[in-house]
């Protein structure tokens, strides 16, 4: 069955060579579907199986000087932790960037695409999409692949002409519009710092601090988050990569090590 | 959806339990003390499947009595927590028919003389330790980040509470099936005795 | 995910110049979640013998119990303390007499023997007893202690050397395993004196 | 006519006495004394040896005075295989307190439950008494030192000091008169060998006939069970002159 | 081997390692195809060149464990994609032998992936070659796709036994952190041959999917070190292939053979 | 109030009081373990005056080698020995079972241990339980009534051969022992033959490996050659070598406990003073 892939369109220049040199490779991409009667039954195997990149914590909220993006770097797969350095915000463009939590191949890959889409947005209509666009235009492609097995977290932040916009979109095809969201399997921790140090009048460097604070207070309760905090602030101007720290050296700054202290005990020999 | 944590602060113990006794989508009461005096000097805050909670809970509390009884002197917390753990561990090896393991999972704060304040972690497998902050159940997500946040050892009690209630409007906004009333209980030199009721809707 | 990984686990002992080390993490979890970061996995059972146990954290406590009971017994019998290997064996029995019902936990047993040899040896949860003459490992990272051991480790090492060498393959395999690490523990036992000493780990 | 009433160890004789109980104790006092003394800073245990040949190759290191748990010794007045079934009941009891509770077992307790298992013998299962009389010593976070003395009835009492074994009445009265209740534990200990010569019938008071064990605590706050070496003994005897003016060189 | 019903994936097993250095690039992999508890062949290599008739892709190699079926046609559908694009472009941008830079091949190789993702390639990659500066590079991959530049990675069977030694030998500062930290000092190339030996020793010592046929080993290196600075159009490359597959290394007691191709 | 069904004094056989436990975490979605295996190539052969045992020695646990050089030949009596592959745990219980039976008859009988007893005790223990006892073993020995070869398997089944494999490699063995063995062999030519079966085990079976161990038992004499071959060493040690300086790892604290060392057993006159 062949599945409507409109949402693959990678524009490939257009070909004026009429022979159709290539005649499979220049249609536009599309999925490869198992032949097996039991679609959902060979996902779960087939998953299970290659146990794609998941774990993560990502956190992001509107306060009055724009909004902080903060996100930890671990993916892992299973117990075992495939890598530590992931770039889990990915800048759609210079005003918009975008989380990525759940599925690592799942995100990067629908993120990337919609980088294309908001280009060719931008083209076409002249002007910067803006934030509801651009998530309107990622919860249909990904509800467009609902109950197949996507699994995608994501948060769309950027600045356009309404100011600062927060969105939360997810592959069952939720989509939100909100001023604080923290996604992944640590969030329940962010939400917890998040929430009690949160005020919308915070200064920039405040609120960085409460997100790195928030991300670090996760990766230490949550095995599947850590790595490089990363924090990122989008303002009027587009957004500017504030601060990269990573967890283990945050952790010795928040608690404090008293040097290390040589304790010799007493020998059990009674007193002589 | 239940929520036992609890911490050691400056010479005292203290354990919020949720106080929603629910089945399935009903909330039968919603006032329902689940931290248990097990003697003077300790508190046993627990949490899982209703009939084991009552159950086992006041086996442990009677055993604990008639130690005292026999014996003249109140156990230590440190025995009373070990004694627990070894109950649940053989419980759950359990033969008797229709009788699954006990599903509980038990928080027990206790002040000794020498000790002071002291606080012990038993899961539903019996895994034991003691520690300075501890939570189980959906809650321990949220409450567990925000104590690791506030916590100072030595806290005043004042400090101690005004965390705990920190803890509680958090589970409040962020739990989709948050209890709505929690009680708080303390042991410290003079005596294990219930603090405070934080009820955010009339006990029905 | 298996029975093993349920609270995460990362135990290493390594041979030395007639000394030897051991070392493990710190973390106590239920799957992702850290519930404690200071849990002891290794137990002194006398000066010569030391015990860790890596799987289920219950089993784990459980057993050491059991196993303080048969030696202290056998101790006050014979006066004087078992030697390493007749308390592998030790071991080894107490896990086969569960062979259809088995303690998740694999024991990892170092000590010095008879005129100080040092003598390390790990089971599977049945009590397999495998004698090694470098290093031996279990626990959720084991996959990784075995790569990490197998390029670092070297014959004859003096006890400074064998520390540095046993706290880099612990601390490089539990960066790489979400379930075990926060921190790293270890002891050095030579004939003469016991370090006992904790790393400063990644606590992510 | 009392020979009717005794041989059946659980029937009461018309005056009121369990003669296999009193026969035991009997037995108990043929054998070697034993005293204990409670110092204020630790418990002394001493013992006279009864059997001393020089070819005698013994497994264990004392044959009195043994050790229950870390911080639990006893001493034995009686018959030694009866001893070693309840010194085992009592070390495995120990152990199952520690494993239910770890934390060691209250030194009461253990004497109690040693003393249910004895006075079991004395009213049902038709079996004869244990021949045996034990001074237990021992310290716990509770009541620090303590001493007690058990008898085959399954009686137990505290005692300050306490003898068993070979006349000790006469140990016991003289204990009477020189206790005090400031004793450190290296006047008690002289006490004790001083009682322990005047009670023992041999001539001469030699390191090879007498035991000491000592239950004190270790600057660390652990406690400390400990046994005198011979050579140890043999200056104490020295410096306590308790020993005769001619102190042969032991055999 | 009968196919397990409709379960159309099999594990053949192996390792594959590859370190980036400041001007070379280590790409090695075992030699062993096997399945369950038997060996298939002890000579199949798992790095492939992408390299095609018309346009040799020398700039980047793949190497690949897992179902070495999905391996085969996952290289020819990537070559067959290369072909097209590099065609392409020598048409619309007369650009002949442009040859398509590592990090290119990396996107495309991730799109490849996912193209696939509700029926995956079996096949956990490492793309290693050297980027526009001349400069290593390692990407590393999961089975549908999700990919990142690193310093030096490893898949495979023998994967988590070997990146700990990895991580401890050639730790540096993560890219993400800010303020940047300079990275440290690479190991020059002979200590990256010397310590990717040593990890496949030990590999090949615990994991039983790890080649070890102490006789006959077939210990595949691509080395590749940026060709001299050439024009535009003309294209060379100096490939020295250092021995040839027969030669004897008394060290390590197989057969080796690596190419060093060098700037 | 003491529990005292705790550690009564064992009453032997297998305690099953976990399997409730058990049953139930599986429930809750986790997985039982997989437990040590011997992969294992385990061989016996008849020569002219006895009988010759080989194994290879790596013990797995899945993909990973758990034991580079474990010992799968065991000890039953001074003329018989038996090689065990399956789960490792029941293989070294049961012949340590049934090898202390056989001293226990031997004190009885006052007579040397025959292979067939040792055969009927392990046949009969097997096939009590089934199969879930885990052990696939080649038994041999030389006892008054001649040279004895068997295989016995999990389930308590036996076979009585002149030439035998088990385990996983039992296939590339026996594959060198149909196209070599010959009846009457020498000492020399059945200890050759062996290696070499062991040898196809290790190089062609992933789950053996290692080295190969011998034993050669004939009337009266009995030698265990351990690690007979080492036809694996470690290919290559790494030049560098990872040596890190002192203080490379950072510590929190140290705690430095003195031994009473014991040369000198400290033995205090506490009267002395």
């Amino acid at each position: 069955m062949k599945l409507d892939a409109s949402g693959l369109q990678t524009f490939a220049p257009h070909r004026a060579d009429p022979d159709n040199l290539y005649p499979d490779l220049s249609a536009p991409p599309s999925f490869d579907l198992p032949g097996c009667p039991d679609f959902d039954g060979f996902q779960k195997k087939a998953i299970q199986m290659v146990k794609p990149a998941k774990g993560t914590t990502t956190l992001a909220f509107i306060f009055n000087e724009g909004v902080i993006v903060a996100a930890d770097s671990r993916a892992s797969m299973g117990g075992y932790i495939s890598s530590q350095t992931v770039k889990k915000i990915i800048e759609i463009n210079p005003y918009m960037i975008g989380t990525m939590a759940g599925g690592a191949a799942d995100c990067q890959f629908w993120h990337r695409n919609l980088g294309i889409k908001c280009r060719l947005h931008e083209l076409a209509n002249k002007r910067r999409i803006s934030v509801t666009g651009a998530s309107k235009l990622l919860a249909n492609i990904l509800y467009s692949y609902r109950g197949m097995g996507l699994s995608v977290g994501t948060m769309i932040a950027g600045w356009d002409e309404t100011g600062p916009a927060l969105y939360y979109v997810d592959s069952e095809g939720g989509r939100l519009k909100g001023k604080r969201f923290s996604v992944g399997s640590g969030s329940p921790y962010a939400y917890g710092v998040l929430d009690s140090g949160y005020r919308s009048d915070l200064s920039i460097e405040e609120a960085a601090e409460l997100a790195r604070r928030a991300i670090y207070h996760a990766t230490f309760r949550d095995g599947a988050s850590g790595g490089v905090a990363s924090v990122y602030h989008v303002g009027p101007n587009g957004w500017k990569k504030l601060s990269g720290d990573d967890v283990g050296e945050l952790h010795y700054k928040y608690y404090p090590v008293v040097p290390a202290i040589v304790e010799h005990e007493m020998a059990d020999a009674p007193p002589a | 959806m239940e929520c036992v944590f609890g911490l050691v602060g400056d010479g005292f113990a203290l354990i919020a339990a949720d106080s929603s006794a629910v089945n399935s989508i009903l909330v039968h009461k919603s006032n329902e003390d689940k931290i248990m005096v097990l003697d003077s000097h300790k508190l046993l805050g627990a949490s899982g499947e209703a009939g084991d909670r009552a159950q086992f809970t006041e086996y442990i509390q009677k055993n604990v009595h008639l130690y005292q009884f026999r014996n003249g002197i109140p156990l230590t917390t440190a025995a009373a927590a070990n004694f627990t753990r070894g109950e649940l561990a053989t419980a759950l090896r359990k033969f008797c028919f229709g009788q699954s393991p006990y599903f509980v999972n038990i928080l027990l704060a206790g002040y000794d003389k020498e000790v002071g304040p002291s606080l012990y972690y038993i899961d539903y497998i019996a895994t034991l330790h003691k520690l300075d902050k501890g939570a189980f159940g959906y809650g321990s997500y949220f409450s567990l980040s925000m104590m690791d946040r506030h916590y100072r050892n030595g806290m005043s009690l004042e400090q101690a509470i005004d965390l705990v209630d920190k803890c509680i409007i958090e589970i409040r906004s962020r739990l989709v099936v948050a209890p709505p009333n929690f009680v708080i209980k303390i042991v410290d030199q003079n005596g294990a005795r219930e603090y405070a009721w934080r009820e955010s809707i009339p006990s029905v | 995910m298996s029975i093993f990984e349920y609270n995460g686990s990362a135990l290493v002992a390594m041979v030395g110049k007639n000394c030897f080390a051991i070392a493990s993490d710190r973390r106590l979890g239920v799957q992702l979640q850290t519930v404690a970061t200071d849990f002891r996995r290794i137990y002194r059972i006398h000066d010569k013998v030391y015990i860790g146990l890596s799987g289920l954290a219950t089993d784990a406590q459980t057993l050491y119990q059991r196993l303080v009971f048969r030696h202290k017994l056998y101790q006050l019998r014979e006066e004087r303390d078992m030697k390493p290997e007749t308390f592998a064996s030790l071991v080894s029995s107490i896990l086969y007499e569960k062979r259809f019902g088995p303690y998740f936990c694999q024991p990892v047993i170092a000590g010095l023997g008879d005129d100080d040899q040092p003598f390390i040896c790990t089971m599977d949860c049945l009590g397999a007893k495998e004698l090694a003459k470098d290093f031996v490992v279990s626990g959720s990272a084991s996959e990784s202690l075995y790569g990490a051991c197998e390029s670092m480790y070297k014959p004859d090492m003096e006890p400074e050397e064998l520390f540095e060498n046993i706290s880099q393959a612990l601390l490089a395999s539990v960066d790489r395993d979400c379930l075990s690490g926060w921190g790293g523990h270890v002891f050095l036992v030579t004939p003469s004196e016991v370090q006992e000493r904790t790393l400063k780990g990644r606590m992510d | 006519m009392s020979r009717r009433y005794d041989s059946r160890t659980t029937i009461f004789s018309p005056e009121g006495r369990l003669y296999q109980v009193e026969y035991a104790m009997e037995a108990i006092g043929n054998a070697g004394s034993a005293i204990g003394i409670l110092a204020t800073d630790g418990v002394v245990l001493v013992g006279e040896k009864k059997v001393t040949s020089k070819l005698l190759q013994t497994s264990k290191s004392t044959e009195k005075m043994y050790k229950i748990d870390d911080h639990l010794a006893c001493a034995v007045a009686g018959i030694m295989s009866d001893a070693n079934i309840l010194i085992n009941t009592a070390r495995v009891q120990a152990q199952r307190y520690t494993f239910a509770y770890q934390e060691p077992m209250p030194v009461e307790q253990l004497v109690q439950s040693l003393c249910d298992t004895k006075q079991g013998y004395t009213q049902f299962g038709g079996l004869r008494p244990f021949g045996v009389s034990f001074l237990f010593s021992g310290w716990d976070s509770n009541f620090g030192f303590q001493l007690y003395m058990s008898d085959p009835s399954g009686n137990y009492s505290g005692w300050k000091a306490a003898a068993i074994g070979a006349n000790n009445q006469a140990a016991q009265s003289m204990l009477k008169q020189d206790y005090t209740e400031d004793l450190g534990r290296e006047e008690a200990v002289n006490l004790a060998l001083k009682v322990l010569s005047k009670t023992m019938d041999s001539t001469s008071l030699t390191s090879d006939k007498l035991e000491l064990a000592e239950i004190f605590l270790l600057p660390s706050g652990k406690v400390k069970y400990q046994v005198c070496s011979p050579e140890g003994l043999t200056k104490l005897l020295l410096k306590s002159g308790v020993n005769q003016p001619a102190a042969e060189p032991s055999a | 081997m009968a196919l397990r019903g409709d379960w159309v994936y099999e594990n053949n097993g192996g390792t594959c390692v590859a370190i980036a250095g400041s001007d070379y690039c280590v790409v090695a992999a075992d030699t062993r195809l096997s399945v369950g508890y038997s060996i298939h062949t002890r000579d199949y290599s798992k790095i492939c060149n992408l390299c095609d008739l018309l346009f040799p892709a020398d700039k980047c190699v793949l190497a690949s464990s897992g179902f070495q079926g999905d391996m085969k046609a996952l290289q020819k559908n990537l070559a067959a994609k290369h072909l097209v694009s590099v065609h392409l472009l020598h048409i619309y941008q007369h650009q002949h032998n442009k040859q398509m830079s590592c990090p290119a091949m990396a996107r495309l190789l991730s799109n490849t992936l996912y193209y696939k993702r509700f029926f995956p390639y079996y096949t956990f990659n490492i793309l290693g070659g050297l980027d526009n500066e001349g400069k290593g590079c390692v990407y590393t991959y999961d089975a549908v796709g999700s990919y990142e530049r690193v310093g030096y990675s490893c898949q495979g069977t023998g994967g988590a036994l070997i990146m700990p030694v990895l991580d401890n030998q050639l730790k540096s500062p993560s890219p993400l952190l800010l303020p940047a930290r300079d990275a440290v000092t690479p190991l020059s190339e002979s200590e990256a041959v010397d310590l990717v030996k040593d990890v496949f020793a030990s590999a090949t010592e615990r994991d039983i999917y790890t080649v070890r046929f102490p006789i006959f080993f077939f210990f595949q290196f691509l080395a590749f070190c940026e060709s001299d600075i050439f024009p535009t159009q003309q294209h060379a490359y100096s490939s020295r292939v250092l021995n040839d597959p027969n030669e004897y290394d008394p060290l390590i007691g197989f057969r080796l053979s690596y190419r060093i191709m060098h700037k | 109030m003491e529990k005292a069904r705790v550690d009564l004094p064992p009453k032997g056989g297998f305690s099953f009081d976990l399997c409730r436990r058990n049953e139930m975490l599986t429930k809750k979605g986790l997985q039982l373990p997989g437990f040590r295996k011997t992969g294992t190539t385990i061989v016996g052969l008849i020569f002219e005056d006895g009988v010759i045992l080989g194994a290879d020695t790596r013990a797995t646990e899945g993909p990973i080698v758990a034991d580079k050089n474990c010992e799968k030949i065991h000890y039953m009596a001074p003329n018989i020995y038996c090689c065990g592959a399956g789960t490792a745990a029941d293989t070294e219980a049961v012949t340590d079972m049934v090898s202390s039976q056989l001293q226990l008859h031997r004190y009885a009988t006052r007579r040397e241990s025959r292979v067939i007893t040792a055969l009927t005790l392990l046949k009969s223990h097997l096939f009590s339980y089934q199969g879930h006892v885990s052990a696939a073993l080649v038994l041999g020995g030389v006892d008054i009534t001649g040279p004895h070869l068997h295989t016995v398997y999990p389930h308590g089944s036996t076979d009585t051969l002149p030439f035998a494999t088990m385990g996983s490699g039992s296939l590339a063995a026996m594959a060198v022992f149909e196209s070599k063995y010959k009846e009457g062999l020498t000492r020399e030519d059945g200890i050759q033959l062996v290696g070499e079966a062991i040898c196809s085990g290790i190089f062609n079976d992933l789950g053996s490996g290692s080295n190969v161990d011998v034993c050669v038992i004939t009337k009266g004499k009995t030698d265990y050659l351990r690690n007979h071959q080492l036809p694996n060493p470690r290919t290559y040690i790494s030049s560098r070598g990872y040596s890190f300086d002192r203080g490379h790892t950072e510590v929190l604290s140290t705690k430095i406990t003195p031994l009473k060392l014991k040369a000198e057993v400290v033995e205090n006159d506490a009267m002395e003073e």
